[in-house]
């Protein structure tokens, strides 16, 4: 029995933590956050030049060829300095063509996406908070596909779009062909912008059948690791501000009340790690457990995220309510993870069909 | 027992309604002039028909008479049923004003008053400051007597609508060797005084309700000081004896909760509305719980106030705050998990703005779930709020620190 | 408007107290908790001199002729006692007779039951928690009865027993005519034992349609001024024993941790106490909102009265897990309130069913 | 990352498997023998299979070899999997046994070792007070030495099976002067002296595994101290670094877990049963999150001790506790609105009793329902837990009363 991360890991940690700590620290998050693309070019050219963009390409075909966890771990240190990139849909496009991509479909794309030259993302999400692959409508039969999808991340910058539709399927769309229309939601997440996508008579190509449930469960792994990410910082901050605010004569941190609330904080985030390992471990290695350890870690792990939000929120006092204080760029990471492919209630649901209960 | 208002106060009811649908929305010319000036016009009307202001003197531009408390929340129902532009600069009416009764000089009275009531002369709050939260006593904000002049530096946060209020009322440090209560003023600013920065705070929400308002030798005539010098903080406690007739009715909280119900039946939940599933049939009527336990602890407050039995409803009175906040964080959350993807966008200008909600639409419960977050920090922090109850009416020993 | 209990009301309630506080202190309860039938014959004949077997009793009949918010503000008293007495199926047994019954049953029953000469129940609950009237199954066709209830209070003890049939009907049972067969339950809460009784060939009358919901609906808003007491009364143990108790130098009570604990527990209670006032007030004058403002009112603070039972022992520490210590007797008369007649969820089923939603 | 034990310590599983199934349950004239006595056959028999006490030196009667965290594990699991009786004297056998190790004399050693760890020697732990709960360092019972004895006086409290225990390892005041922690040592007290009056603790659902033990100059031999005297604080927390190797496996509460998934089965909720209603399946799911978390974080334990990485995983051993009671909680909430009508009883004396249970009953239920709230307390109270979680891993201010 082995559950701990291999040094690699660890390694892979370390870089793109302290990579992303030098090169995107909190003054250029806000940057970014109130910029106006929400995309951070140069940051994911070095996160590209890092690797990251092929970690989970084969390396038959210019990646790392490395699991979902590993993948997870990035989202983890991602979360943790609620780094502006597209690292999630790119890595979702990744897999949704590794899982399932004919040999001339991965041939033709993963070279370009483990390089960097093209970005990609997913479009799985419809109007009405439909994430669930059985929910899809747009269709894919034919070689051209019309519909709309929303909640697509990166838009516009994306130059591989993967479409899910009816039936759970997954098409691949080349969004140089043209055809595409984006619309800039107003997202919440300024980190990592949201739009909607139209698309009109644009030449598709389908994945094999099946991979569209895979993806989502890949989705719910890497979000319930970069709320981890966030709730760890999230509790981090409010730690350090609660030793520097002084009220009374005393830093807040003194106060037993605070205090309690800070280690009930770390108690309810801390704990909850083993579960995103665990359920990135059942992707690769333990199939028939993978799709109920995926809901179960996007349902716990980004609720607790969020309660540990709001805490930290709460325990800034009014200027964490503020959009200058740092916080509410943390807050909004995780209020994005939570919410994005469905809701915790929506997994809890799921977990429950899943475990014949 | 008896949970209806009664005849006399039905009668008011009616008068009320009938002067409200009689001057708003109002008509003919009137309906031409900027929305400010009507809001003016009504509560001038309102003023003189004997129903906004019933307790101020009419040498002061009040109405001039009697009123309880249960007069004051049929009143308030109904002009808020009827969508009227009553509440004008609520920190100027409710609490400076009340003040000025209390402590002013009669040449204050006579300027301030009656401006302040028709909301012509709009009043922001200078209390809180960015190191003085719930501990108010520690302010740092000067005001130095320089000949005819108080000279102001420092700076003070989470002032309402300070861009647009004509004048502060606000508590400075004028003695600064005095220790922390003792040796502060309080102070009238005319807002356009140079040396006076008001800045919008931006909110999580993208909400713009509340400034940052900066002092950089901004001079203030020595006769602006209510009170006697160094008496601010006595003087600034002054409004509470007001506040008895303001105990909020918890409609509020019972229209969030409808709210609250319309959103769970747009919500969808498993191929159904959201409000057919059990779970959240379950967390619906358990939030519904707390509604009900507010409502009835405000009739209660509203029965024992009127009888002058204050000291019976205690519990009531200290607790009221608190539950609230609980009950809102329990309606947040829900509304979070019901907005689904909903929650991924931020919600619009009109719905980042505090203040009750004309609509309960789902942009308004994004705001909604962040701002409940403030709720638990505005006017004096949740873990404030439990000592006061573990002191005050359980009689539990105080935390040895303050002071 | 007025919210707010009458003179009489508040002359009611201090009577019972004082008279409670005087025959029925702590140890008393705890020798009646711990005796051989958990019924103190003594405190009952004195409560019935005080007039409380007939308050619900139409003057007429020789009973005090109050309403059901009368009766809940003597169960408020009673919960904050833990006083065993028979109070709750005695009330609910008269208010069955002066709801359903015919003048002649009325005549036949009510002056013995206001004078305390018959103890009255109420057999209401079946196996496998039948509680609401539409669940039960006793048939009531014909004259004689047959068939088994449980949890039924005071067993034996009782003279006259309303049993709840089929559809919801109500009949009643002469307990001194025979065929009635009782067996004491294991009761948790010692000071109300239950029984289970099974009926053969018993003579019943049955009362007017429709009555037996109605009582379900008074019993719970009785449950829920019990629970109300006895919850207030465990916030001001665990604040005593607080107070009393030393570690570290100092009443544990001066910890902000646990100063913070109490007051979490006294806002959890004391609001609550305005939904059994309206509920009961609702019973009597309101019939519309009755049915719905009981189930509010026993889900709720049932509910609430129960986190403060469990935080009053957390707060008196390992001695609260014990017997010799009071806090379990109050614990025990709060479980009692919440399980009774159904659960908080059970009738948060039913309130939302009942409001339309 | 592999979460599977490995084909060493799949071996070693298939070692125990066979050796419970050829001693458990016994066989022949040995089946007729009382309870007591089978179970301390069984144990002599697993020491001498180097199952048991592995790491007890072979002069003191234990295994005498080495161990690992993981082997513990297995070792467990399939004991407890047979339904063994390998726990005997726990507090004997882990908490004595390693102190006497560490601390005591060699005749100290020769006397007690062996037979603490077969049973045949059953100890109870005498350390709490009623004055001193969270607060150990307080306590009162003294022991004073006069000539060749000390003479006990003083009560102890939650002294686990005190009645049928032989001897009890307690901490006693031996210099009253000294301060706190200071003055204390570590005594060996035959239960059968004159002057010691053990007497049951009836707990809130009818459980009787705790006793007070009064003491009133009774008389013990000087000989036994272990440690030196005014050092037994420091004697009784040398057994810590031995608890490394006894990480709890997790496998109570997923054990725990299924038991409530089977009474959401039994249970009926609205004519269907319970764990078909939505609102019973997202409480579930809920408390699965919790379940799961406590299973990982064990796993992770258990691999960093086992690579000799402890400090990576101090987060995990400060939480543990506090985590395993907020599951409790929620655990047992739901059970007790699952039981409904059930929770009108008390529950069977057999379930009353401390322990794992063999099924979870209704009865169960009910007990469990009620001691999680011990769960709160025992082994320190969730308050101190929370101040350790503060202090040791956030690097927050301690509290300024304590000591």
């Amino acid at each position: 029995m082995d559950f701990s991360l291999s040094e690699e890991q660890e390694l892979l940690q370390d870089t793109v933590r302290s990579y992303t700590a030098n090169e995107c620290p909190p003054p250029r998050v806000r940057e970014v956050f109130d910029g106006e693309s929400g995309h951070d070019a140069d940051l994911w050219k070095g996160l590209v030049e890092m690797g990251l963009a092929g970690l989970a390409v084969p390396e038959a075909h210019g990646g790392a060829g490395l699991g979902l966890l590993d993948s997870a771990l990035v989202c983890e240190v991602l979360g943790a300095g609620a780094v502006p990139a597209p690292f999630l849909g790119h890595t979702l496009a990744v897999l949704a063509l590794r899982l399932g991509g004919s040999a001339p479909q991965q041939e033709r794309w993963l070279p370009a996406l483990a390089s960097g030259d093209r970005l990609g993302t997913v479009a799985l999400g419809e109007a009405g908070g439909a994430w669930a692959p059985e929910e899809w409508t747009l269709s894919l039969q034919g070689e051209r596909a019309d519909g709309a999808k929303t909640r697509v991340p990166a838009g516009p910058e994306a130059g591989l779009v993967v479409v899910g539709g009816a039936g759970g399927a997954l098409g691949l769309v080349d969004a140089s062909a043209g055809g595409l229309r984006w619309s800039a939601e107003d997202s919440l997440d300024r980190g990592r912008r949201l739009y909607a996508l139209e698309l009109e008579e644009v030449p598709i190509e389908t994945l094999a059948p099946g991979t569209g449930a895979r993806v989502r469960d890949a989705a719910l792994v890497l979000l319930a690791a970069d709320a981890f990410g966030a709730g760890t910082r999230l509790v981090r901050m409010a730690v350090d501000y609660a030793q520097a605010r002084q009220q009374f004569g005393q830093p807040i941190a003194a106060f037993q009340a605070v205090k309690h609330q800070l280690a009930n904080m770390a108690l309810d985030i801390d704990p909850t790690r083993g579960l995103f390992w665990y359920a990135a471990h059942a992707f690769d290695h333990l199939p028939e457990e993978s799709a109920r350890a995926a809901a179960l870690a996007k349902a716990h792990i980004t609720d607790r995220a969020m309660q540990v939000a709001r805490d930290a929120i709460e325990i800034h006092g009014g200027i964490g309510m503020t959009w200058e204080c740092d916080a509410q760029i943390w807050f909004k990471r995780a209020l994005f993870d939570r919410q994005w492919a469905g809701t915790p209630d929506t997994h809890r649901a799921r977990l429950a069909d899943l475990g014949g209960w | 027992m008896d949970l209806e208002f009664g005849a006399s106060y039905q009668r008011l009811r009616e008068e009320v309604r009938e002067f409200c649908a009689a001057h708003w929305p109002p008509r003919g010319e009137e309906a031409e002039l900027p929305p400010r000036d009507q809001a003016i016009r009504f509560r001038q009307r309102a003023i003189e028909a004997g129903i906004l202001f019933r307790t101020v003197p009419r040498e002061y531009g009040g109405a001039g008479g009697e009123t309880d408390v249960l007069s004051e929340t049929v009143i308030r129902q109904e002009l808020d049923a009827a969508r009227t532009p009553h509440r004008s600069s609520v920190q100027g009416t409710h609490m400076l004003v009340p003040t000025l009764l209390e402590c002013g000089t009669e040449e204050q009275k006579q300027s301030y008053i009656a401006k302040t009531l028709t909301g012509e002369l709009r009043w922001c709050q200078g209390y809180s400051e960015p190191g003085a939260g719930s501990d108010l006593a520690s302010l740092q904000s000067r005001a130095e007597l320089d000949g005819e002049h108080w000279v102001l530096n420092g700076q003070k946060i989470w002032t309402s609508q300070a861009t647009e209020a004509d004048m502060m009322f606000g508590l400075f440090r004028t003695e600064p060797e005095a220790q922390k209560h003792a040796g502060i003023s309080y102070l009238l600013v005319p807002m356009d005084t140079p040396g006076i920065d008001a800045r919008i705070l931006k909110m999580i929400n993208g909400g713009q309700d509340f400034c940052e308002v900066f002092f950089d030798d901004a001079r203030v005539p020595a006769a602006n000081i209510v009170g006697r010098r160094g008496e601010g903080w006595k003087v600034s406690r002054s409004t509470l004896k007001h506040e008895r007739l303001l105990i909020g009715d918890a409609s509020g909280a019972r229209r969030s909760f409808d709210g609250l119900l319309d959103l769970a039946r747009r919500a969808q939940r498993g191929g159904q509305p959201a409000i057919r599933d059990a779970g959240v049939r379950q967390r619906l009527a358990e939030i519904e719980g707390y509604v009900a336990s507010q409502e009835y602890a405000v009739a209660r407050m509203l029965t024992a106030i009127h009888k002058n039995e204050d000291m019976k409803v205690m519990n009531e009175m200290l607790m009221a705050k608190l539950l609230s906040t609980n009950t809102g964080q329990l309606v947040a959350r829900l509304a979070m998990e019901l907005l689904g993807d909903e929650g991924l966008t931020m919600p619009t200008a009109e719905d980042a703005a505090m203040g009750i909600p004309s609509e309960y639409t789902d942009s308004y419960w994004v705001s909604h779930s962040m701002m409940t977050l403030g709720t638990a920090i505005a006017g004096g922090a949740s873990n404030i709020q439990r000592n006061i109850i573990g002191e005050r009416l359980l009689g539990l020993p105080r935390d040895p620190r303050k002071g």
